[in-house]
């Protein structure tokens, strides 16, 4: 079981769940984690794929072939929004 | 990259916090690293009553604890090391923000201006590049999660 | 031009003044004129030790009373003109100054910080280059009146 | 007799003194006010020749064709250093 962190809209279309449990079954990548998600959260998935939304694996930036281990912390970022208002 | 947290200088100059600041007292601590420091430039973000056309009445600010203090650290040791400058303090604020109210401050102390702007532009470009925060729009019809694009 | 002073504003936004300031507390005079600033953009001038390789004590501002309010008057309302921004604030302390002691303060408040840090970038080079404000720079060899070219 | 207010370098080569009265006896020009200062302070004359040291008539920047009348305020500027350290 992977525990992963949902953040901002993420955790919106998530149904306000700060964390998803989820089973790798088909392989320990990123791009498997993803599949995972477009069955159950089809709307995270497309994020995803549309790369506005990132996925870190231990706080870094992970690519679709990052490997994820027993034990890692991974997240979901959407786009971030840090510093002040809009276009400030 | 090494999950652990440095001690020291980066919990001095580098924070996120639920609560206010004070400029002066970020400042102070800037200054207080060297008498050669001779400008200082700040930067101060505030929340805005309007944004992208909507009425806002107030913010909340959503973090990555751990992630985004580590951002945040490497933002001021990247800036400590490509510009000629001698110290920079980076602040940001989470949760529930009122309008006028600070969100985000740079304090960066040079021997001379020019490389403190330059420094500050920077830090606060790379903050809103990088760094996972996230924010929460109030506005009277609803709430917004924004997805700025600088 | 008229040599009469203009009430209001003015007084409150420029100051040339003996006594230190708080940074906050000019920050918050700015960002009292608006609800719709976003990001404000300062610049501090505190005294270095060290000045043209020479090691510096203190130092001594003087400046022409009357004729340097009107300059940075001026320098307000240009940059108000100049610069897509909501308010801006100029103070310059005069009399004897300590090492590390604050000197100068901009203070720029703008819904956008792009403008905010070009007009405060502007207002600080316009003021070493027009107003009549001149520096005593004490020494351990003595005293020099600085020239300075910005 | 006009009264002229120095200030920082030019004040020092006056010896301190932070003001001065001159009788403008041939013209009323800015530049018959130099040929007076160059008479009796002959740094100070050299300075303003070397456009080092400006010349103000009510507190606006003045050239050497500019007339000054009864109860001008006259000053002579030597080159500006506010904002703080040289440099900074």
């Amino acid at each position: 079981m992977i525990t992963v962190r949902l953040f901002g809209m993420t955790k919106m279309l998530a149904g306000n769940q700060g964390t998803l449990s989820l089973n790798l079954v088909n392989g320990r990548r990123v791009k498997d984690l993803v599949g995972v998600l477009e069955t159950g959260y089809p709307a995270i998935g497309e994020l995803i794929q549309k790369k506005k939304v990132l996925v870190s694996v231990n706080q870094e930036i992970a690519h679709e072939d990052t490997t994820i281990q027993d034990g890692d912390e991974v997240a979901l970022l959407p786009p971030f929004a840090g510093g002040a208002s809009a276009g400030c | 990259m090494s999950m652990q947290q440095p001690a020291g200088d980066d919990a001095k100059f580098v924070r996120v916090q639920r609560e206010d600041f004070s400029v002066d007292a970020e400042i102070n601590r800037v200054r207080g690293r060297s008498k050669r420091i001779g400008g200082i430039s700040i930067f101060l973000g505030t929340a805005r009553d309007r944004s992208k056309g909507r009425d806002v009445d107030r913010i909340t600010f959503e973090h990555y604890e751990g992630m985004a203090q580590k951002t945040l650290r490497e933002i001021r040791e990247r800036a400590l090391k490509d510009f000629d400058i001698i110290e920079v303090a980076i602040l940001h604020r989470y949760g529930e923000i009122g309008i006028g109210e600070n969100i985000v401050l740079i304090v960066v102390g040079a021997e001379h201006r020019a490389e403190a702007f330059r420094a500050c532009t920077w830090a606060i470009d790379e903050l809103k590049r990088i760094t996972p925060i996230w924010k929460l729009e109030h506005t009277p019809e609803g709430e917004v999660w924004v997805e700025e694009h600088p």
